[in-house]
């Protein structure tokens, strides 16, 4: 039995995962950048649709996302959790990814348009350090140098991923200035560029900053959504699923996994943000539950922020969600009502890592616990055919997890 | 015609303006600069709105605007303090900040407010120039005030002339692509991207800002260009400085002024 | 220009990957057990082929390696390594499947026996956690009861692979006798077994221990080299590399990737075994370099012995490799001379996890970094297709990395 | 026939006979513990030959291993000592111990060493049965020494007669599933698995071992088998106990024999 369908989405709903010319995604999106920027993120936009439709693009991506990163990455059916929760729950693996995450299918695509585009240097943020990671490894693998900007307080608690980033050879910047953590990060990975606008590809981890980065980012990991889609047609023997679940901390991995069903009239898409200790608590990230239309990173989307416009230090135990903001593309969709977004608990999503682990052995990060605590939350039919986006795998957060439980 | 284009009519060379962050370093520290400047005969003041995520600048000016906010300053506390200080000064003043908390507190009632406080223009330098055209550009003539607009060594001919199009005070000659601050001696770079510009005849004052601290970075612009703001450099020496006044003379001696 | 070949081995050639009867690779392999575990072996010795050969187990095998390891890893073209070394440098992504490694093919395959068995408990041994990491993760998947002996020195050298097993539900036993490494957990297992005989299946994590193990371990981890061989007919229409490069530690992985070439005239084989702070240097895991006929763990094969038969501590920065012993079949290879075994030490072994990480922006395992040493140490031909099983990901050996390179 | 063979043939019931690892606790303790045991009227011996890996032994022996490998002793000097002792001692002798050292000896030298230091048999529990025939039965047989195959509750009945007709001294009757040294009381499993035995009539003694450790589990194994060996429970002793004979009272006292 399946949700009630509109099965004959019209042409403008299916239209909905794309920005308009200027990177509206309805009223979210934009380009909101001083002039230093100009040059360079025009530069892109005006080259991005080009390049990523070419033949040529295509095939180097393709294959290095088959050969590199490991695409297609499983759907795989995971009957302990379907026992457990009363429907069929699919794991679209991404955490089976070279490094680890979803991250990397973004990175491989821009750096692909960084050589295209002549630059000389990458820069790139990052929260949970997946993200820098992913970057490094390509810019070691295409022999570009690389820089990643880090929060110290993400440095501390995302170790793994700092040396990993060092042992291929990127150069990591720890960033004291605010909150210590990834919007931070982004603003000295700005501010960097803005001082070496020359031979820098910027290259973003999340579906946030102006226009085109969403867009382009969503694109290059609507890969996700599209195996989803052939991997059920085999499995299941239906094009979409009544669910996808996924985290959104700047979205990547949600737009990537959203991207082919958004608007399809038949399937629910379910974001998950992290609400911290709680939406109430002051010490949150749930951007969406929080969140009020302005301007962060160069795009208009939903953050949080004062009465002033002061934009609020966010909170997570998760160093990939603890975000003031979110991409425009998923502020679209919440208003829209095109998906809907849960809050899920630092401790919500400690626990569903640890449950995870137990019923199917596989350890998710914690940015991925966050998706897979939904599954409480949500009311199943027997016959509905739920796909999580596993994001990423757990092996940066063992610290953070074998605090965790030792206390409890 | 507002105060700063009228600046301009009477004052064609070697300008010199400062830019400063409101509620540093104290939360009222505002009316002292002001008078300090107008004392010291500096041409024209921006006025700085703390932001939390001041993505074009660098340190000084990031420092100074979580001092600011820390101290409690906010864009409605900034147009209480100039509403009781516009009858005592007659130094053109500017607004600078990034959009987001002009867009929180209403971009129409800030424009309104802006004017009543007798403010020249208003710089928000992350105003993409279609949005401004659309939905800003009417909102500024309404309330007689000027629009400033950035250019970087990178922006193209084409932009500029839009730019000098849509300008009607001055334009701001970012002197290299750098956040605010960059302590670097002007070169060949900005010679070559100052005679560029001049070679366009713009309709517009073209005032350099972004690195001026000292007597050849001020030269060189003061040579080229229209005149100079000075940013990073005056807040740190008002960091330092016993008061205003103090930390305007000691930068006029770092400029080679005294 | 390929290496000369004998395009027609003969049909023992051919064989000479699988054991007699008895479990007999010439004159290694067989079953030197107590018989206290006869019946165990015994009862797996028998029904083993049987099972693994039929239509359910291959069908429940083949889904879980697809969806779950995440199979067929790639066989990806290593540009700047083929560029470097100057032969067609393919590397084989084990690194990719669930948890990191290879091992996980042969855990899958064995949980499957173990089930079919009837069994109701799992214990496994492990040096660098990799094998008990698998374990404890199929473990939790099939909700079997999990207890890994692992040495206390690997514990505190691999301590990430530690937590991951906690976190998937294993009881970790440390391991205080003798070297305090994989002989040691091996033993503890093994005399665990005997204590618990009635309903333990004993999960062996490499091509050692009495017959059957080596053979059902070879078996499993053959798709390995299976799949290489279709990937190459694609990738670059010839069914046979020229050379297959492999760690070996007990022995799995290298079984795995040269399974099916072994014997096959066309094909070198090239084993890497860890010569520790040098081969002479006393400090050595160079089995097959140093070792001499004997018994270890249940079987014949080439071990490091003194004249007195008793087995030597090994050394390795590799808790994987750091294994007096190694398998029957690869004890056999050398002697027929169908592989060569090449030491390589604790520093080369560093270098190159270094070198493999800037070139191509993989992190491999320490095991792992044993195999891509041995580049260096072969002449190519520019047409030469070699092929080294990336046996792991180096996420486990952070820390020894950077100690290494803190101190170089 | 052999001593061991002999003794059998005189003694059918509540034979008592000793494990002890030579080399340990002194590499010179053989002599000494092979004195007290004649002295105390123990029934036959066995020595054990020390092993790095013994996979089959609990911590009490593995420790006796380590201490008597790290003492020196080795198959070479084992025999060297047993040598000097054979005509001053006249209880049976056992050699047991791991596969690999044997081989690594020389397994025909093994065997002849073996004789010519009066051993009546060989107890070599990682040797496959079909090995030892095909390999191992005649040298055995040449040098006139007993093979002794260890059988455990999990052996078939197929197997054990396979044991029994390969046996010509006695049946090394493990007690329970387990590595030696295990001190837990003998129950129910062992009572059935005794009686199992008993019914099928084997040809060949029957001795119980590993977990014989006090008055219980002897009298289990004398009252079902013909004998008992105790070894774990005997190192324990020796580690403490002034010399071999102190440690055999100690030993006695609690099997409950004094
Ligand atoms: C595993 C994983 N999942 C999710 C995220 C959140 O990012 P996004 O919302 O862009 O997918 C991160 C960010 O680091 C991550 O590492
Ligand atoms: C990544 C990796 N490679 C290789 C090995 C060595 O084992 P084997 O020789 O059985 O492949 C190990 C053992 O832990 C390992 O973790």
């Amino acid at each position: 039995m399946t949700v009630k369908t509109d099965t004959n989405p019209t042409e403008e709903k299916r239209k909905q995962n794309i920005p308009d010319e200027r990177g509206y995604y309805g009223s979210f999106g934009g380009a909101y950048i001083p002039e230093m920027l100009y040059p360079n993120v025009d530069e892109l936009r005006s080259n991005y649709l080009q390049v990523i439709e070419s033949a040529e693009f295509r095939k180097e991506f393709e294959l290095l996302l088959r050969d590199y990163v490991g695409r297609p990455t499983p759907l795989y059916y995971a009957g302990n959790l379907s026992e457990t929760y009363g429907a069929k729950i699919y794991l679209k693996r991404e955490d089976l990814c070279h490094t680890g995450a979803h991250k990397l299918n973004s990175v491989v695509g821009q750096a692909l348009i960084a050589r295209h585009l002549g630059k000389k240097n990458i820069i790139a943020e990052t929260g949970a350090g997946q993200h820098g990671v992913a970057t490094a490894t390509v810019c070691a693998l295409m022999k570009i140098p690389c820089t990643v900007f880090m929060g110290s307080k993400d440095i501390a608690r995302q170790q793994p991923n700092v040396l990993r980033m060092k042992m291929l050879g990127a150069e990591v910047i720890a960033v004291e200035s605010g909150s210590k953590t990834l919007k931070d990060a982004t603003n000295e990975a700005i501010r960097h560029w803005i001082n070496h606008p020359d031979d820098t590809y910027y290259l973003i981890g999340s579906t946030i900053g102006p226009h085109p980065y969403p867009d382009l980012v969503a694109r290059l990991q609507s890969v996700i959504s599209q195996e989803i889609q052939s991997q059920l047609i085999n499995q299941e023997g239906k094009d979409a699923p009544d669910y996808v679940l996924a985290c959104a901390g700047g979205g990547s991995n949600a737009a990537g996994a959203f991207f082919h069903f958004i608007g399809n009239g038949k399937t629910r898409l379910i974001g998950t943000e992290a609400a911290g200790e709680g939406v109430d608590s002051g010490l949150t990230a749930a951007t969406i539950y929080r969140g009020t239309p302005g301007i962060i990173h160069g795009c208009k989307t939903l953050l949080m922020q004062t009465s002033d416009g002061q934009v609020m230090e966010a909170h997570s135990v998760s160093a990939g969600l603890d975000y003031p903001g979110i991409g425009p593309l998923h502020a679209h969709l919440h208003t829209t009502g095109l998906a809907q977004f849960l809050p899920v608990t630092d401790t919500e999503a400690l626990e569903a890592a640890q449950m995870l682990s137990r019923a199917e052995g596989i350890i998710p990060a914690l940015e991925t616990a966050h998706a897979v605590a939904a599954l409480s939350k949500l009311q199943f039919k027997p016959d509905d055919v739920a796909v999580i986006c596993l994001s990423g795998r757990g092996d940066k957060d063992l610290q953070t997890y074998q605090q965790y439980f030792q206390k409890t | 015609m507002n105060a700063l284009q009228e600046l301009f009519q009477n004052k064609k060379q070697n300008l010199l303006s400062l830019f400063f962050t409101a509620g540093y370093p104290q939360i009222d520290s505002t009316a002292g600069i002001i008078e300090a400047s107008r004392k010291a005969g500096i041409d024209f003041l921006e006025v700085g709105m703390p932001y939390s995520d001041p993505l074009a600048d660098g340190p000084v000016i990031q420092q100074s605007s979580t001092v600011a906010i820390a101290n409690g300053m906010t864009i409605e506390m900034l147009f209480n303090q100039l509403e009781t200080l516009k009858e005592k000064t007659s130094i053109p003043l500017l607004l600078m900040g990034y959009l987001n908390p002009v867009i929180q507190f209403g971009t129409e009632k800030f424009m309104e407010k802006a004017a009543a406080c007798s403010a020249s223009g208003i710089i928000l330098p992350d105003l993409p120039i279609h949005e401004y055209r659309e939905e800003y550009q009417t909102l500024f003539e309404k309330n007689n005030l000027s629009p400033v607009f950035l250019i970087t060594p990178h922006t193209s001919d084409e932009r500029i002339k839009l730019i000098d199009e849509l300008s009607n005070a001055f334009i701001y000659v970012v002197s290299s692509a750098a956040t605010t601050g960059k302590q670097q001696d002007f070169g060949q770079t900005q010679e070559a991207y100052f005679q560029r510009l001049k070679a366009m005849n713009l309709k517009n004052p073209l005032i350099g800002g972004f690195g001026i601290h000292n007597r050849q970075t001020l030269q060189q612009a003061w040579q080229n260009l229209n005149g100079a703001i000075c940013g990073s450099a005056f807040l740190k020496k008002l960091a330092t400085a016993a008061d205003a006044g103090k930390a305007i003379e000691m930068l006029k001696e770092d400029l080679g002024l005294n």
